[in-house]
Protein backbone atom coordinates (compact mmCIF):
# COMPACT_ATOMS: atom_id res chain seq x y z
CA UNK A 1 0.00 0.00 0.00
CA UNK A 2 1.38 3.20 -1.16
CA UNK A 3 -1.33 4.75 -0.49
CA UNK A 4 -2.06 9.11 0.45
CA UNK A 5 -4.79 10.89 1.54
CA UNK A 6 -5.20 14.16 -0.37
CA UNK A 7 -7.61 17.18 1.37
CA UNK A 8 -8.51 19.78 -1.09
CA UNK A 9 -10.04 23.27 0.93
CA UNK A 10 -11.82 26.47 -0.63
CA UNK A 11 -11.71 27.34 -4.29
CA UNK A 12 -8.98 24.11 -5.19
CA UNK A 13 -12.15 22.13 -3.35
CA UNK A 14 -14.94 23.93 -5.73
CA UNK A 15 -12.92 23.76 -8.93
CA UNK A 16 -12.46 19.53 -8.55
CA UNK A 17 -15.92 18.90 -7.07
CA UNK A 18 -14.50 17.14 -4.17
CA UNK A 19 -12.98 17.59 -0.58
CA UNK A 20 -10.88 14.81 -0.29
CA UNK A 21 -9.64 11.42 -2.02
CA UNK A 22 -7.19 8.84 -1.35
CA UNK A 23 -4.54 7.80 -3.93
CA UNK A 24 -2.06 5.30 -5.05
CA UNK A 25 1.22 7.27 -4.98
CA UNK A 26 2.75 6.81 -8.51
CA UNK A 27 6.54 5.78 -8.87
CA UNK A 28 8.83 8.55 -8.57
CA UNK A 29 6.17 10.66 -6.86
CA UNK A 30 8.05 11.70 -3.59
CA UNK A 31 6.96 15.19 -3.36
CA UNK A 32 4.30 17.59 -3.10
CA UNK A 33 5.50 19.45 -6.24
CA UNK A 34 5.74 15.71 -8.07
CA UNK A 35 1.91 15.30 -6.46
CA UNK A 36 0.88 18.61 -7.82
CA UNK A 37 2.05 17.66 -11.43
CA UNK A 38 0.74 14.45 -11.19
CA UNK A 39 -2.89 15.91 -10.11
CA UNK A 40 -2.43 18.10 -12.76
CA UNK A 41 -1.81 15.55 -15.70
CA UNK A 42 -5.46 13.96 -14.59
CA UNK A 43 -6.62 17.05 -17.21
CA UNK A 44 -10.21 18.81 -16.93
CA UNK A 45 -10.65 20.26 -13.54
CA UNK A 46 -7.72 18.76 -12.16
CA UNK A 47 -6.01 20.80 -14.95
CA UNK A 48 -6.57 24.30 -14.35
CA UNK A 49 -6.95 24.05 -10.48
CA UNK A 50 -3.32 22.70 -10.25
CA UNK A 51 -2.14 24.62 -13.08
CA UNK A 52 1.47 26.48 -13.02
CA UNK A 53 0.24 29.77 -12.57
CA UNK A 54 -2.27 28.68 -9.58
CA UNK A 55 -1.44 30.26 -6.44
CA UNK A 56 -1.43 27.48 -4.36
CA UNK A 57 -0.24 25.86 -0.80
CA UNK A 58 0.03 22.39 0.62
CA UNK A 59 0.31 21.14 4.01
CA UNK A 60 1.32 18.24 4.99
CA UNK A 61 0.40 15.75 7.97
CA UNK A 62 -0.95 19.31 8.55
CA UNK A 63 2.04 21.21 8.80
CA UNK A 64 2.18 23.76 5.85
CA UNK A 65 5.22 22.93 4.25
CA UNK A 66 7.16 24.40 0.80
CA UNK A 67 6.65 22.06 -2.80
CA UNK A 68 10.48 20.34 -1.98
CA UNK A 69 8.75 18.76 0.68
CA UNK A 70 8.89 14.83 0.61
CA UNK A 71 5.45 12.58 0.86
CA UNK A 72 5.34 9.49 1.61
CA UNK A 73 2.78 6.44 2.47
CA UNK A 74 0.20 7.16 4.79
CA UNK A 75 0.63 10.91 4.61
CA UNK A 76 -1.96 13.69 4.86
CA UNK A 77 -1.53 16.14 1.97
CA UNK A 78 -3.60 19.58 1.79
CA UNK A 79 -3.85 21.34 -1.43
CA UNK A 80 -5.43 24.86 -0.73
CA UNK A 81 -5.28 28.79 -1.92
CA UNK A 82 -3.68 31.34 0.06
CA UNK A 83 -5.21 31.40 3.73
CA UNK A 84 -7.56 34.27 4.20
CA UNK A 85 -8.53 33.79 7.88
CA UNK A 86 -8.08 36.21 11.21
CA UNK B 1 -3.43 28.69 26.91
CA UNK B 2 -6.77 28.31 25.18
CA UNK B 3 -7.12 27.47 21.74
CA UNK B 4 -10.71 27.35 20.12
CA UNK B 5 -11.88 27.14 16.32
CA UNK B 6 -15.59 26.97 16.98
CA UNK B 7 -18.36 28.14 15.03
CA UNK B 8 -19.89 30.19 18.08
CA UNK B 9 -19.67 33.54 18.77
CA UNK B 10 -17.14 34.51 21.58
CA UNK B 11 -17.42 36.64 25.20
CA UNK B 12 -14.44 39.01 25.08
CA UNK B 13 -15.08 40.65 28.76
CA UNK B 14 -15.10 36.93 30.14
CA UNK B 15 -12.55 35.54 28.33
CA UNK B 16 -10.19 38.48 29.21
CA UNK B 17 -11.45 37.93 33.20
CA UNK B 18 -10.35 34.12 32.87
CA UNK B 19 -6.78 35.12 31.50
CA UNK B 20 -6.46 38.16 34.46
CA UNK B 21 -7.41 36.26 37.17
CA UNK B 22 -4.56 33.37 36.29
CA UNK B 23 -2.28 35.33 38.25
CA UNK B 24 -1.33 38.49 40.79
CA UNK B 25 1.64 39.23 38.11
CA UNK B 26 -0.03 39.86 35.13
CA UNK B 27 -0.39 43.64 34.19
CA UNK B 28 -1.32 43.64 30.65
CA UNK B 29 -3.99 41.92 29.07
CA UNK B 30 -3.50 42.83 24.91
CA UNK B 31 -6.37 42.13 23.65
CA UNK B 32 -7.84 42.40 19.27
CA UNK B 33 -11.08 41.15 17.96
CA UNK B 34 -11.71 41.14 14.40
CA UNK B 35 -14.88 41.65 12.75
CA UNK B 36 -16.85 41.43 9.80
CA UNK B 37 -17.21 44.49 7.21
CA UNK B 38 -19.84 45.38 5.09
CA UNK B 39 -20.49 41.97 3.55
CA UNK B 40 -21.76 38.61 4.58
CA UNK B 41 -19.33 35.62 4.57
CA UNK B 42 -19.04 32.00 5.09
CA UNK B 43 -15.58 31.06 6.83
CA UNK B 44 -14.14 27.51 5.74
CA UNK B 45 -10.99 25.80 7.77
CA UNK B 46 -9.32 22.37 7.86
CA UNK B 47 -10.06 21.02 11.36
CA UNK B 48 -7.34 19.76 13.03
CA UNK B 49 -4.95 21.66 11.08
CA UNK B 50 -6.43 25.15 12.26
CA UNK B 51 -6.32 24.27 16.16
CA UNK B 52 -2.36 22.68 15.34
CA UNK B 53 -1.39 25.90 13.32
CA UNK B 54 -2.42 28.77 15.89
CA UNK B 55 -0.61 26.44 18.53
CA UNK B 56 2.80 26.74 16.77
CA UNK B 57 2.22 30.34 16.41
CA UNK B 58 1.13 30.68 20.44
CA UNK B 59 4.66 28.88 20.77
CA UNK B 60 6.57 30.60 18.81
CA UNK B 61 5.27 33.83 20.83
CA UNK B 62 5.92 32.33 23.97
CA UNK B 63 9.47 31.90 22.73
CA UNK B 64 9.89 35.61 21.70
CA UNK B 65 7.91 37.30 24.78
CA UNK B 66 7.10 37.41 28.17
CA UNK B 67 3.93 35.87 27.90
CA UNK B 68 2.12 34.45 31.02
CA UNK B 69 -1.20 33.13 29.53
CA UNK B 70 -2.98 33.69 25.89
CA UNK B 71 -6.43 33.19 24.53
CA UNK B 72 -7.09 32.47 20.41
CA UNK B 73 -10.36 32.23 19.35
CA UNK B 74 -11.24 31.62 15.79
CA UNK B 75 -14.95 30.84 14.21
CA UNK B 76 -15.84 29.40 11.35
CA UNK B 77 -19.69 29.18 9.47
CA UNK B 78 -21.73 31.51 8.25
CA UNK B 79 -20.94 35.02 9.26
CA UNK B 80 -22.70 38.25 8.80
CA UNK B 81 -21.59 42.07 8.86
CA UNK B 82 -20.43 43.28 12.96
CA UNK B 83 -20.36 39.62 13.60
CA UNK B 84 -16.93 38.80 15.45
CA UNK B 85 -14.52 36.68 13.71
CA UNK B 86 -11.39 36.28 15.90
CA UNK B 87 -10.08 36.93 19.31
CA UNK B 88 -6.53 36.92 20.82
CA UNK B 89 -5.85 38.23 24.06
CA UNK B 90 -2.29 37.61 25.50
CA UNK B 91 -1.44 38.14 29.05
CA UNK B 92 1.99 39.74 30.62
CA UNK B 93 3.25 41.08 33.02
CA UNK B 94 4.16 44.29 31.04
CA UNK B 95 2.37 45.99 27.94
CA UNK B 96 5.25 45.87 25.76
CA UNK B 97 5.40 41.83 25.44
CA UNK B 98 1.23 41.63 25.66
CA UNK B 99 1.32 44.44 22.61
CA UNK B 100 4.03 42.41 20.82
CA UNK B 101 3.12 39.26 20.99
CA UNK B 102 -0.92 39.61 20.17
CA UNK B 103 0.09 41.48 17.15
CA UNK B 104 2.18 38.81 16.24
CA UNK B 105 0.15 36.40 16.61
CA UNK B 106 -2.51 38.04 15.19
CA UNK B 107 -0.33 38.90 12.13
CA UNK B 108 0.91 34.98 11.71
CA UNK B 109 -2.86 33.72 11.98
CA UNK B 110 -3.70 35.99 8.82
CA UNK B 111 -0.74 33.63 6.75
CA UNK B 112 -0.28 30.88 8.85
CA UNK B 113 -4.03 29.26 9.85
CA UNK B 114 -5.93 27.39 7.10
CA UNK B 115 -8.84 29.58 7.14
CA UNK B 116 -10.36 30.61 3.69
CA UNK B 117 -13.18 33.70 3.77
CA UNK B 118 -15.86 33.14 0.83
CA UNK B 119 -17.77 36.64 0.37
CA UNK B 120 -21.48 37.44 -0.09
CA UNK B 121 -21.70 39.74 -2.55
CA UNK B 122 -24.53 41.47 -4.63
CA UNK B 123 -22.82 39.35 -7.88
CA UNK B 124 -22.68 36.27 -6.02
CA UNK B 125 -20.22 33.96 -3.84
CA UNK B 126 -16.42 34.91 -4.11
CA UNK B 127 -13.51 34.08 -2.54
CA UNK B 128 -11.46 36.68 -0.75
CA UNK B 129 -7.87 37.05 -2.23
CA UNK B 130 -5.29 36.55 0.03
CA UNK B 131 -3.37 40.36 0.63
CA UNK B 132 0.29 41.37 -0.09
CA UNK B 133 -0.34 43.60 3.02
CA UNK B 134 -0.25 40.84 5.35
CA UNK B 135 2.54 38.94 4.07
CA UNK B 136 4.32 42.01 4.41
CA UNK B 137 3.12 42.29 8.38
CA UNK B 138 3.89 38.63 8.98
CA UNK B 139 7.47 38.83 7.41
CA UNK B 140 8.43 41.91 9.41
CA UNK B 141 8.64 39.71 12.09
CA UNK B 142 11.05 37.59 10.98
CA UNK C 1 -14.49 59.07 21.69
CA UNK C 2 -15.43 58.06 25.13
CA UNK C 3 -12.99 59.50 27.79
CA UNK C 4 -13.90 59.03 31.66
CA UNK C 5 -11.93 58.79 34.48
CA UNK C 6 -13.59 57.18 37.23
CA UNK C 7 -13.87 55.26 40.90
CA UNK C 8 -15.63 52.55 39.20
CA UNK C 9 -14.85 49.66 37.76
CA UNK C 10 -15.34 49.58 33.74
CA UNK C 11 -16.29 45.91 31.90
CA UNK C 12 -14.29 45.49 28.84
CA UNK C 13 -16.56 43.40 26.72
CA UNK C 14 -19.72 46.28 27.06
CA UNK C 15 -16.99 48.55 26.06
CA UNK C 16 -15.69 47.42 22.92
CA UNK C 17 -19.03 46.48 21.69
CA UNK C 18 -20.27 49.81 22.07
CA UNK C 19 -17.32 50.65 19.83
CA UNK C 20 -17.73 48.02 17.40
CA UNK C 21 -21.31 48.35 16.32
CA UNK C 22 -20.53 52.40 15.73
CA UNK C 23 -20.13 51.27 11.69
CA UNK C 24 -20.05 48.21 9.70
CA UNK C 25 -16.53 49.69 8.46
CA UNK C 26 -14.72 48.77 11.40
CA UNK C 27 -13.02 45.74 10.84
CA UNK C 28 -10.44 45.60 14.21
CA UNK C 29 -10.88 46.43 17.67
CA UNK C 30 -7.68 46.35 19.64
CA UNK C 31 -7.60 47.00 23.02
CA UNK C 32 -5.62 46.77 26.29
CA UNK C 33 -6.28 46.43 30.16
CA UNK C 34 -3.74 47.27 32.76
CA UNK C 35 -4.07 45.80 36.32
CA UNK C 36 -2.81 46.10 39.71
CA UNK C 37 0.09 43.69 40.06
CA UNK C 38 0.92 42.00 43.49
CA UNK C 39 0.51 45.18 45.66
CA UNK C 40 -2.60 47.00 46.96
CA UNK C 41 -2.44 51.19 45.75
CA UNK C 42 -4.40 54.40 45.96
CA UNK C 43 -4.46 56.37 42.29
CA UNK C 44 -4.22 60.41 42.60
CA UNK C 45 -5.19 62.22 39.70
CA UNK C 46 -5.48 65.52 38.80
CA UNK C 47 -9.30 66.35 38.15
CA UNK C 48 -9.89 68.44 35.04
CA UNK C 49 -6.11 68.08 33.47
CA UNK C 50 -6.40 63.99 33.18
CA UNK C 51 -9.55 63.94 30.89
CA UNK C 52 -7.96 66.77 28.82
CA UNK C 53 -4.55 65.11 28.69
CA UNK C 54 -6.01 61.96 27.53
CA UNK C 55 -8.14 63.66 24.99
CA UNK C 56 -4.95 65.58 23.66
CA UNK C 57 -3.61 62.09 23.15
CA UNK C 58 -6.08 60.46 21.54
CA UNK C 59 -6.41 63.69 19.40
CA UNK C 60 -2.79 62.80 17.93
CA UNK C 61 -3.67 59.01 17.80
CA UNK C 62 -6.29 59.70 15.48
CA UNK C 63 -3.91 62.49 13.54
CA UNK C 64 -1.48 59.81 13.01
CA UNK C 65 -3.60 56.35 12.01
CA UNK C 66 -6.64 55.75 10.61
CA UNK C 67 -8.91 55.80 13.96
CA UNK C 68 -12.42 54.78 13.87
CA UNK C 69 -13.35 55.84 17.16
CA UNK C 70 -12.00 54.68 20.53
CA UNK C 71 -12.43 54.73 24.52
CA UNK C 72 -10.37 55.21 27.29
CA UNK C 73 -11.24 54.73 30.68
CA UNK C 74 -8.98 55.28 33.79
CA UNK C 75 -9.23 54.35 37.48
CA UNK C 76 -8.88 56.22 40.68
CA UNK C 77 -8.84 56.01 43.92
CA UNK C 78 -7.74 52.49 46.23
CA UNK C 79 -7.55 49.55 43.76
CA UNK C 80 -6.28 45.94 45.20
CA UNK C 81 -4.34 43.32 43.20
CA UNK C 82 -5.93 41.99 39.90
CA UNK C 83 -7.85 44.96 39.71
CA UNK C 84 -8.53 46.79 36.77
CA UNK C 85 -6.61 50.14 36.21
CA UNK C 86 -6.74 51.33 32.73
CA UNK C 87 -8.83 50.09 29.51
CA UNK C 88 -7.49 51.84 26.31
CA UNK C 89 -9.50 50.16 23.01
CA UNK C 90 -9.78 51.84 19.58
CA UNK C 91 -11.72 50.69 16.74
CA UNK C 92 -10.28 50.56 13.00
CA UNK C 93 -10.66 49.19 9.73
CA UNK C 94 -7.57 47.46 9.91
CA UNK C 95 -5.44 45.44 12.37
CA UNK C 96 -2.71 47.39 11.73
CA UNK C 97 -3.70 51.33 12.79
CA UNK C 98 -5.64 49.86 15.85
CA UNK C 99 -2.80 48.14 16.67
CA UNK C 100 -0.51 50.83 16.55
CA UNK C 101 -2.77 53.33 18.06
CA UNK C 102 -3.84 51.35 21.24
CA UNK C 103 -0.23 51.27 22.35
CA UNK C 104 0.38 55.12 21.01
CA UNK C 105 -2.17 55.74 23.45
CA UNK C 106 -1.12 53.79 26.73
CA UNK C 107 2.66 54.48 25.68
CA UNK C 108 1.48 58.52 26.13
CA UNK C 109 -0.75 57.83 28.57
CA UNK C 110 2.42 56.67 30.75
CA UNK C 111 4.42 59.90 30.52
CA UNK C 112 1.90 62.42 29.85
CA UNK C 113 -1.55 61.81 31.54
CA UNK C 114 -1.73 62.52 35.70
CA UNK C 115 -2.24 59.76 37.68
CA UNK C 116 0.26 58.95 40.49
CA UNK C 117 0.17 55.27 42.38
CA UNK C 118 1.61 55.43 45.78
CA UNK C 119 1.74 51.54 46.52
CA UNK C 120 0.80 49.92 50.04
CA UNK C 121 4.00 47.66 50.68
CA UNK C 122 4.71 46.17 54.21
CA UNK C 123 6.92 48.71 55.07
CA UNK C 124 4.53 51.16 54.60
CA UNK C 125 2.93 53.57 51.91
CA UNK C 126 5.44 54.45 49.05
CA UNK C 127 4.81 56.56 45.58
CA UNK C 128 6.13 54.83 42.81
CA UNK C 129 8.54 56.06 40.77
CA UNK C 130 8.46 57.26 36.88
CA UNK C 131 10.27 54.37 35.02
CA UNK C 132 12.92 55.52 32.20
CA UNK C 133 11.45 52.52 30.30
CA UNK C 134 8.11 54.40 30.14
CA UNK C 135 9.83 57.43 28.51
CA UNK C 136 11.82 55.63 26.04
CA UNK C 137 8.32 53.78 24.81
CA UNK C 138 6.86 57.02 24.74
CA UNK C 139 9.88 58.13 22.79
CA UNK C 140 10.12 55.94 19.58
CA UNK C 141 6.89 57.37 18.50
CA UNK C 142 8.38 60.53 17.86
CA UNK D 1 -4.52 91.45 41.62
CA UNK D 2 -1.66 89.35 40.13
CA UNK D 3 -2.49 85.87 41.86
CA UNK D 4 -2.22 82.45 40.37
CA UNK D 5 -3.44 79.78 41.79
CA UNK D 6 -1.24 76.45 42.34
CA UNK D 7 -2.55 72.73 43.09
CA UNK D 8 0.31 70.09 44.11
CA UNK D 9 -0.24 66.55 43.75
CA UNK D 10 1.12 63.05 45.19
CA UNK D 11 4.41 63.32 46.96
CA UNK D 12 4.96 66.99 46.64
CA UNK D 13 1.69 67.43 48.03
CA UNK D 14 2.49 65.52 51.21
CA UNK D 15 6.08 66.98 51.51
CA UNK D 16 4.20 70.76 51.92
CA UNK D 17 0.96 69.70 53.65
CA UNK D 18 -1.47 71.32 51.48
CA UNK D 19 -3.06 70.62 47.81
CA UNK D 20 -3.68 74.14 46.87
CA UNK D 21 -3.14 77.64 47.53
CA UNK D 22 -3.12 81.28 46.22
CA UNK D 23 -0.29 83.40 46.13
CA UNK D 24 0.62 86.69 44.49
CA UNK D 25 3.16 86.82 41.65
CA UNK D 26 6.16 88.16 43.00
CA UNK D 27 7.53 91.08 40.78
CA UNK D 28 9.84 89.17 38.28
CA UNK D 29 8.39 85.77 38.32
CA UNK D 30 7.16 85.30 35.01
CA UNK D 31 8.00 81.34 34.46
CA UNK D 32 7.30 78.08 36.06
CA UNK D 33 10.90 77.60 36.73
CA UNK D 34 10.97 81.19 38.63
CA UNK D 35 7.95 80.03 40.36
CA UNK D 36 9.54 76.98 41.48
CA UNK D 37 12.81 79.07 42.89
CA UNK D 38 10.69 81.17 44.35
CA UNK D 39 8.14 78.55 46.29
CA UNK D 40 12.31 76.97 47.10
CA UNK D 41 13.41 80.09 48.50
CA UNK D 42 10.07 79.78 51.33
CA UNK D 43 12.52 77.66 53.35
CA UNK D 44 11.38 74.49 55.45
CA UNK D 45 9.16 71.80 53.64
CA UNK D 46 9.29 74.08 50.33
CA UNK D 47 13.17 74.11 49.93
CA UNK D 48 12.88 70.77 50.00
CA UNK D 49 9.77 69.89 47.89
CA UNK D 50 11.37 72.08 45.57
CA UNK D 51 14.91 71.84 45.32
CA UNK D 52 16.86 71.76 42.33
CA UNK D 53 17.80 67.93 42.38
CA UNK D 54 13.80 67.00 42.71
CA UNK D 55 12.41 65.79 39.50
CA UNK D 56 9.19 67.98 38.97
CA UNK D 57 7.16 68.36 36.31
CA UNK D 58 4.35 71.41 36.00
CA UNK D 59 1.18 72.20 34.22
CA UNK D 60 -0.04 75.53 33.37
CA UNK D 61 -3.90 75.79 32.95
CA UNK D 62 -3.97 72.13 32.55
CA UNK D 63 -1.13 71.61 30.06
CA UNK D 64 2.05 69.99 31.05
CA UNK D 65 4.77 72.22 30.41
CA UNK D 66 8.30 72.84 30.03
CA UNK D 67 10.36 74.80 32.90
CA UNK D 68 10.71 77.85 30.51
CA UNK D 69 6.94 78.25 30.31
CA UNK D 70 5.17 81.77 30.62
CA UNK D 71 2.58 82.24 33.64
CA UNK D 72 0.88 85.04 34.48
CA UNK D 73 -2.10 86.56 36.18
CA UNK D 74 -5.04 83.88 36.85
CA UNK D 75 -3.25 80.84 35.70
CA UNK D 76 -3.49 77.84 37.24
CA UNK D 77 0.04 76.37 37.94
CA UNK D 78 0.65 72.96 39.26
CA UNK D 79 3.51 71.19 40.34
CA UNK D 80 3.69 67.30 41.04
CA UNK D 81 6.41 64.52 40.63
CA UNK D 82 6.92 62.38 36.86
CA UNK D 83 3.28 60.98 36.22
CA UNK D 84 3.21 57.14 36.94
CA UNK D 85 -0.60 55.94 35.61
CA UNK D 86 -1.39 53.69 32.98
Amino acid sequence: MKNVRILYFASVRENIGKDAEEIELPAGVATVAALRSHLRSRGGAYESAFAEKALLRAAVNQDMVQPAAAIKAGDEVAFFPPVTGG
Amino acid sequence: MKVAVQREDFDLGAEVQDLSKQSQSIGAVASFVGLVREVPMTLEHYPGMTERAIAKIVAEAKGRWQVMDCTVIHRYGALKPNDRIVLVAVASAHRGDAFAACEFIMDYLKTRAPFWKKEQVAAGARWVEAKAADDQAAERWQ
